[in-house]
């Protein structure tokens, strides 16, 4: 690694403060499995590293009034062994474990996998697929926007110099949605996504029918993409293994994949096509499942 | 330059080293703990694997200051004096290890699976030990080792063996 | 959907090349408290050689595993050796340290016949003693025996041999000739899942016996046999070093060069068959490369009992995988109305 | 969150020893006092056993590889010690036509550069001496050294490197070794032809063979580059002292040919070298050969200081020896029982840019290439070709794993178009003992049979109607 300054930040103030000073010349610690990466193969030479690794209050996984918070250094192992994401929301506990491998978990955070804005990062469409939106600080002060606007491009996010991912917020209106996380890689473990897929919905009970489904996709684009045609099919639609095979063609034709060493554009079509029908189907039992846990 | 200080295998251990030194560097360069072994240097093969405040992480990708405070288990603190650990004995006498290589990395994969779950399923060594490449065993006899590490580690807390076990992890 | 298949694949691998000098050369110095110290030049790669050769050095004195100490791979102190390659270690170095073994303990025999009152071809050595054949009762220890040589006697027990598979030179037109001193056989036979949508793979189990003629360690054997299999696993679907148009490498990293991990690997059960070779320091071979050889050919195999499909470039990764099956539904369409 | 994540406060903490920094040029001792391990009550039974042969013996290396002590060639250091580092081409093919090595050379704190120039016998190989420790002039595949670089730290060497200003000529690259067959093809070893080694099989009649048959199969197969991935990279530390004699410690798999190409190398007396192996941490047929030993050793001979260089990942692909692609295409004639009556191969081998191992494998693989059957007419025919990529060598199996996934997997085919179980027909064609092998061998000690039911066995293969 070429030369750099270090200074580790105290908390969020202290943070917040030596982002503003340095500015553009600064790149921020977190879990470091990518900033690590790209400093040893010099692709970012900043002149100060402020490593926000210690500050513990964006350490936290609470519920408030406004929905489910994720501190930005929250690891992946935390997510996977937090009893409240557990229980709401096993389809962020699969796109964790998904990540890496236990020592990249254990170090690698969802702050941090989400500003890479890498296009395969398993994180974003598990999120993206929950509406989540995302606090941002800065010296100029705190502002909340929709996670799907951090990502602008591959490995490009819409954070200026100084700019500090705080947390991710699930609202509240999706707190138990169902939802779940599909990935296919090129092997079991420590795989990169070829395509990740998260899905969410709700079923009418009454109409039996899908309400306010979302369909992410990763992998497939420059950044995590939504399919809304897929979507605008599955809404209001009777929920059948058809009906979620369709949307699983639909969402491959929206998908623009590229063709590279890992895999062709075809193959990540196909790829689209199976995981979302996957995807649903697991929602799916995990409706069924949550439903029979409430009558029981 | 950035000056630390942490825990290692039980120890205070302070140095003033470059900002750019990773926790890998700082174990084997300057506190001579060679077990860490660099492999690819960029978190894939999981041979710098350390533990660090009970988490087995790759000390490859964190920088010295990171660890800053923190509590570092190396393969060098695993064994004591009188006492190898259950793994230690069970990755020997199943010749888990062949060119040894990964062999410090496995070992505290393993021994933070086992801190957590003293009845791993298969599955689940298999996932505790996937950050670990290994070239020479396939695994089988890891994974069996670690298998035999955790009964032998059941056993010992059924019957409250009071070994004088100095433990460097523990809190 | 998932469709399960099974693959078998057998396969037969030389050990001992005879077409060039293959020597390999030992010394064997038996101490004054009757262990042994081993000189070797080949070097510890990971296989456990040096555990395998002491072995074979106990073996010959009658001593333990635990009373020899191998040092290796050092061109100023050990004896020449051709190296820890073709999987030559057991059968060309093993056989050096059995001769330089016997040559050792034939010092001792000379010192304990007369301490015993027979002749020298009335002797054997077992459980770290020299005893006479069929009266094991008479006997005295090794360590006295070594102990009496080099410091009553000042015949120090220490034997140097070496041995060379005899080089045969092949007829260069037909390539007719014995390239080899011997050969191993094996089979393997793999279990495997394939999802039909994705193309991917999964390996279930694989069963494998291998033939090493006679296994000094059946433990390090079955390591042997389980480090191939994972070789064979990562050739069969995963691995491979690409390169671009202008002969750059895409993926020289590991996270782009996909290998095994442990959840890429399946049950493995390992058979040792019986054999003996008697060119073989008692009657073993190798098994060293051989335990990669049959794997990827048995993966393949169980694919196309799967799906029915015959992937005929390595690897197969799910991609070609679902491209030969898709192929395979376009060909079955179109035969349908003809 | 994790109950052990609390962070200790410095004023907590009481420092039992601090350390100065690594950009020094010596090595602070080892601090930790290293006590005895008990070695009695652990050792396991098999190790005390007599007889010797045939017990589950663990490991005389195993307990040291378990307590992290054994040493590695990365895990040692000498006073005084320097770091190298070797510059690659990064471009397939080419002719340098400068050098410029002096911003390098007048950076602190870098004590040597390299370059192919001052190589007494700039090339070696266990074969064809086709291989330069640094390319001079030409430039035969994108992992080439260029120059090498020794300085008191790695990342001074590093940083050094990218100093170092090569001019090359881009010269006509050839990739696909069919290709590189061909007379027009540009030539990797020019002059010569990218042909450099065949190999031939013959046995029987070929043609009454296939006369002789009920059907024939017909197949092309191909096989991938693969990289041995030893979780050890190279490594070696050079250290030629004020005698004139030199000390490698290597992480090679053999040492007397090491010694051998060493002296070539460098034009000196074997007498005046030692090479010490270490433990290997993974070879698989990739350490069978020096590779930059020669030029550790002449930074060591410039700068009278022990010299140590570790590959990174990267030049663990891109610098050493693969296992070879082989394109086989195999033509089998068989009764409509199954028995195979003739059998003829061709076997192109992508050699990479430099021979290494490859006749070998060649070898082995044309005569492994039957497969384990008792074939009466048999032609295979190999060829090992020159393409400007990453030399291949000698791995794990030499051909053999390559030519057994064409063998068992047409053998699969011809199976199934015959309607026999797959176990079957491998039982009807394999050796026996005293079966005469494809070179006419006699062959002793046959199990292959056995090997199949026993593994039938264990799988629980059942025949299927």
């Amino acid at each position: 690694m070429k030369a750099f300054g270090y200074v580790s930040a105290k908390d969020l103030e202290h943070a917040i403060a030596l982002l503003g000073e340095h500015g553009a010349r600064a790149k921020i610690l977190a879990g470091g499995t990518d900033l690590l990466v790209e400093l040893k193969h010099a692709v970012h030479n900043p002149e100060v590293i402020v490593d926000v690794s210690r500050l513990h209050e964006l350490k936290t996984i609470a519920v408030a009034d406004d929905g489910l918070h994720i501190g930005a250094l929250v690891t992946h192992s935390d997510i996977m062994n937090s009893p409240v994401i557990r229980d709401m929301f096993p389809a962020l506990v699969a796109a964790a474990h998904s990540i890496g491998a236990m020592q990249t978990r254990n170090l690698g955070t969802l702050g941090g996998n989400l500003v890479t804005c890498v296009p395969s990062m398993d994180s974003g469409p598990a999120l993206i697929a929950l509406d989540a939106s995302v606090t941002v600080a800065s010296t100029e002060g705190q502002r909340r926007m929709p996670l799907f606007e951090l990502f602008v491009g591959p490995r490009k996010t819409s954070l200026k110099p100084g700019d500090l991912l705080v947390d991710i917020i699930i609202p509240k209106e999706n707190l138990g949605k169902p939802a779940a996380f599909e990935k296919f890689g090129l092997r079991k473990g420590q795989a990169l996504a070829l395509v990740n897929v998260g899905a969410s919905f709700w079923i009418d009970r009454e109409k039996s029918v899908l309400v306010a489904p979302r369909i992410a996709l990763g992998a497939v684009a420059p950044t995590v993409m939504r399919a809304p045609k897929a979507e605008a099919f599955l809404d209001g639609c009777k929920i059948s293994a058809e009906v979620m095979a369709e949307a699983g063609r639909i969402a491959a034709m929206e998908a623009k994949p590229i063709s590279d060493f890992r895999a062709s554009a075809d193959y990540r079509r196909d790829l689209v096509a199976v995981l979302v029908k996957r995807a649903l189907a697991n929602a799916q039992a995990r409706a069924t499942a949550k439903e029979k846990e409430l009558v029981a | 330059m950035t000056d630390v200080t942490m825990i290692v295998n039980g120890q205070v251990r302070g140095a003033s080293v470059p900002p750019e030194t990773t926790l890998l560097q700082l174990l084997r360069d300057n506190f001579n703990l060679t077990g860490a072994k660099l492999g690819c240097d960029v978190g894939d093969c999981g041979a710098c694997t350390v533990i660090v405040d009970g988490q087995a992480v790759n000390s490859c990708l964190m920088l010295a200051g990171q660890a800053e405070g923190r509590q570092i288990l190396t393969i060098e603190g695993l064994a004591s004096r009188e006492w190898l650990h259950p793994i230690q004995t069970a990755f020997e006498n199943s010749g888990a290890l062949q060119c040894g290589f990964c062999g410090p990395g496995v070992l505290l994969s393993a021994k933070a699976l086992l801190d957590e779950n003293l009845n791993p399923s298969t599955q689940e060594i298999r996932d505790a030990l996937s950050g670990n490449l290994c070239r020479c065993t396939g695994y089988t006899k890891m994974i069996e080792a670690v298998q035999d590490a955790a009964r032998l580690l059941r056993e010992e807390s059924r019957t409250q063996l009071t070994h004088a076990r100095t433990e460097a992890t523990a809190p | 959907m998932k469709r399960r298949g099974r693959g078998i694949a057998c396969m037969w691998y030389p050990i001992g090349f005879t077409v060039d000098a293959n020597a390999s050369a030992a010394t064997v110095k038996v101490n004054e408290d009757g262990t042994a110290t081993v000189l070797t030049g080949t070097v510890e790669t990971g296989q456990g050689s040096l555990t395998v050769l002491g072995q074979i050095a106990a073996e010959a004195l009658g001593i333990a595993t635990d009373d020899v100490h191998v040092v290796s791979a050092d061109t100023d102190t050990t004896p020449m050796d051709t190296g820890a390659i073709a999987s030559r270690t057991t059968y060309v170095t093993g056989n050096a340290i059995w001769l330089a073994a016997e040559a050792a303990k034939a010092i001792l025999f000379e010192t304990a016949a007369p301490m015993l009152g027979v002749k020298v071809s009335q002797l054997e050595a077992r459980d770290r003693k020299i005893q006479v054949k069929s009266f094991p009762q008479r006997n005295v220890s090794i360590g006295e025996v070594a102990h009496r040589s080099q410091v009553v006697l000042g015949q120090p027990a220490i034997g140097s041999a070496s041995w060379n598979p005899p080089t045969v030179a092949m007829d260069p037109e037909t390539g007719q000739g014995k390239p080899f001193a011997t050969y191993v056989y094996a089979t393997q036979i793999a279990e495997v899942d394939v999802d039909d949508e994705t193309g991917e793979v999964e390996i279930l189990r694989i069963a494998a016996a291998h033939d090493c003629g006679t296994a000094i360690n059946p433990m390090l054997v079955e390591g042997q046999v389980e480090g191939g299999i994972s070789m064979g696993v990562g050739m069969a679907l995963q691995e491979e070093m690409l390169f671009d148009a202008n002969g750059r490498h895409i993926n020289p990293n590991l996270t782009n060069y996909i290998m095994p991990t442990s959840l890429d690997m399946p049950e493995i059960a390992v058979d040792i068959v019986q054999g003996y070779d008697p060119t073989g320091p008692f009657g073993a071979k190798g098994v060293g490369e051989p335990t990669a050889v049959p794997t990827a050919a048995a993966i393949l195999n169980a694919i196309h009992d799967a799906v029915g499909v015959r992937v005929t470039s390595l690897p197969a990764t799910a991609e070609k995988v679902l491209t030969a099956i898709k192929a395979k539904r376009a060909a079955e369409v179109k035969q349908i109305p003809a | 969150m994790n109950e052990h994540s609390r962070v200790l406060e410095r004023d907590e903490l009481e420092i039992a020893e601090t350390l100065r920094s690594p950009d020094v040029d010596l090595r602070l001792p080892p601090v930790l006092p290293r006590e005895p391990y008990p070695i009695e009550p652990l050792t396991p039974d098999a190790r005390q056993q007599t007889r010797a042969v045939g017990q589950r013996a663990t490991r005389s290396d195993a307990r040291l590889h378990g307590l992290g002590q054994t040493k590695y060639i990365d895990d040692l250091s000498f006073p005084g010690m320097l770091y190298a580092r070797i510059k690659r081409a990064g471009i397939a093919s080419a002719r340098i036509k400068r050098i410029d090595t002096s911003a390098a050379e007048a950076m602190p704190g870098v004590m040597a550069v390299l370059t192919g120039k001052e190589i007494p016998t700039n090339s070696f190989g266990p074969t064809f001496q086709d291989q330069p420790v640094l390319a001079d002039p030409i430039v035969r595949h994108a992992g080439d050294g260029v120059a090498a670089v020794a300085a008191v730290t790695e990342q001074i060497a590093n940083e050094a490197l990218a100093k170092i200003v090569v001019e090359y000529e881009p010269l006509p690259a050839v990739l696909d070794p069919v290709a590189a067959m061909r007379e027009d093809s540009p030539k990797v070893h020019a002059p010569n032809s990218n042909i450099y080694a065949t190999k031939v099989v013959r046995k029987g009649d070929i043609e009454k063979g296939f006369a002789e048959s009920d059907r024939i199969f017909e197949a092309r197969f191909s096989t991938q580059m693969i990289e041995h991935v030893s979780l050890e990279p190279h490594a070696a530390i050079a250290d030629w002292d004020a005698n004139g004699r030199l000390t490698i410690w290597a992480t090679i798999g053999r040492i007397t040919l090491a010694r051998a190409d060493m002296a070539r190398t460098l034009k000196l007396p074997m007498s005046r070298i030692r090479i010490i192996g270490t433990i290997v941490g993974g070879n698989f047929g990739g350490k069978n050969e020096i590779s930059q030993e020669p030029a550790l050793a002449l930074l060591s001979k410039k700068t009278g200081r022990p010299v140590k260089g570790v590959f990174t990942r990267g030049e663990e692909f891109t610098a050493t020896t693969t296992r070879h692609p082989i394109i086989m295409d195999y033509k089998t004639g068989v009764s409509n029982k199954g028995r195979i009556l003739a059998r003829q191969i061709r076997l192109v081998l992508d050699g990479g840019a430099y021979c290494s191992w490859s006749a070998t494998t060649l070898g082995k693989a044309c005569i492994l290439s039957p497969g384990p059957y008792k074939i009466d007419n048999v032609v295979a025919e190999a060829f090992v070709v020159y393409t400007n990529k990453t030399m291949t060598g000698a791995m794990r199996g030499f051909g053999a794993p390559q030519v057994c996934f064409a063998y068992e997997s047409q053998m699969d085919d011809i199976a199934k178009a015959l309607g026999i179980d797959p176990l079957e027909i491998r039982l009807l064609n394999a050796f026996d003992e005293g079966s005469s092998s494809p070179t006419g061998q006699v062959l002793h000690s046959v199990v292959i049979k056995e090997s199949l039911r026993k593994a039938a066995d264990r799988f629980g293969w059942e025949p299927r109607s």
